[in-house]
């Protein structure tokens, strides 16, 4: 299962070269990295749900595995408390063709946001914490697909 | 039945998962949710705005109207914001 | 001009980490890694225009940064003879939120496949050559930029 | 002018670039391709489709009927497949 919920911090490049290796039928693979950002804040901490979460998005996964023809996959989401500028999501797919490499990360990364148990608390600089608000254009851009 | 909570609903609560043992009456999500605000303040406060609460019944998404017959584990949390 | 033609190797690792380091504005990463497909054929060779490529790629990557609010962009095409699953071309782009980031980099790929003067020749397992033909999907999917 | 040609059009005209020196009654891209077609059978061969040829002039994406005066370099090649 190419889905991986973790502490610790991943490597994009190792990712890709293992999503590839040794598949010469991959003309195409989109990767999405989502990053901490450092405006006004000095810490962003990342709550899941356990066991939830890897099923949540093991399912957004094969989803996307039975509407793309897709060689890979993988998803991975840290956890815990990440400083601005740090890696937090990871997805990356691989096809044939670009489209379908492109179309399925767009869709992995919207379910992930309306689906996948994660809340996000921001530490300003002020000294104030916040857990950040749902955006309505997250739940408009996952409506799309369907 | 285990309740969970995430989030700011963790927070308000004050613990993060508890056993509660409703009465028969209380058959579905939106009722445990009721009842619930019942026990104490500290619940009423926290499910004021239900329009901002999700549900899971073992693990999978689910509507207030969803029965908890044989549930295991019902989470209460916000909105998601990951990603 | 964060446009390169080259024909060595290029690391998708550390161009990611190149676009977004020192940047905490930056809250999405997309990338594309076109690779060598390698049904059926031995080696893919890539001719280009010296002069017009860089030119062609600098200007789509000028039109994408007008189009969406963009905090970097990178095109990387390599020229020369490719193995099958070897890197052939990257395009990342880095944004503030993921949809902008996700249509630049889309955006990119759709432009320099109809745009950008390189041209594919594949060498097939039975001896033979041939030059890749042009795809009237391709055209389609830069038409509905317009 | 300095005419390039790129990919099986430099294949089977068998140069990638030349000089070339049009009469004054050849004035677009089109005109020059029909003065081209004139010289040799090889070019005949090579621009016997016209819709499978592209052009730059200058290094600038151009149509058939645009003018060639004081163009430098006349790019022509087959529709692109990078990528």
């Amino acid at each position: 299962m190419a889905v991986r919920v973790q502490e610790a911090d991943f490597d994009p490049g190792a990712e890709l070269e293992a999503l590839t290796a040794g598949d010469t039928g991959i003309g195409a693979v989109v990767s999405f990295t989502g990053l901490v950002r450092g405006t006004g804040i000095t810490e962003m901490t990342l709550e899941h749900y356990p066991g939830m979460t890897e099923k949540a998005l093991a399912e957004i996964e094969a989803q996307a595995h039975a509407r793309w023809p897709l060689q890979g996959a993988i998803i991975i989401h840290r956890v815990g408390p990440l400083a601005p500028g740090a890696r937090i999501v990871f997805v990356a797919t691989a096809s044939r063709h670009r489209k379908a490499a492109f179309e399925a990360a767009e869709y992995i990364m919207d379910f992930l946001k309306t689906r996948a148990p994660f809340w996000k608390k921001e530490a300003a600089i002020d000294g104030t914490a916040r857990w950040v608000e749902a955006r309505d254009t997250d739940d408009s851009a996952a409506e799309r697909w369907k | 039945m285990q309740v969970l909570y995430f989030a700011w609903l963790r927070e308000r609560i004050g613990v993060g998962s508890e056993d509660v043992s409703p009465p028969d009456t209380v058959t579905t999500v939106g009722g445990l949710i009721d009842w619930l605000k019942t026990r104490e303040d500290r619940y009423a406060a926290a499910f004021a705005d239900t329009k901002s609460i999700r549900v899971a019944i073992d693990q999978e998404q689910a509507d207030f109207d969803a029965s908890i017959a044989g549930a295991r584990e019902i989470a209460l949390f916000p909105p998601v914001t990951g990603g």
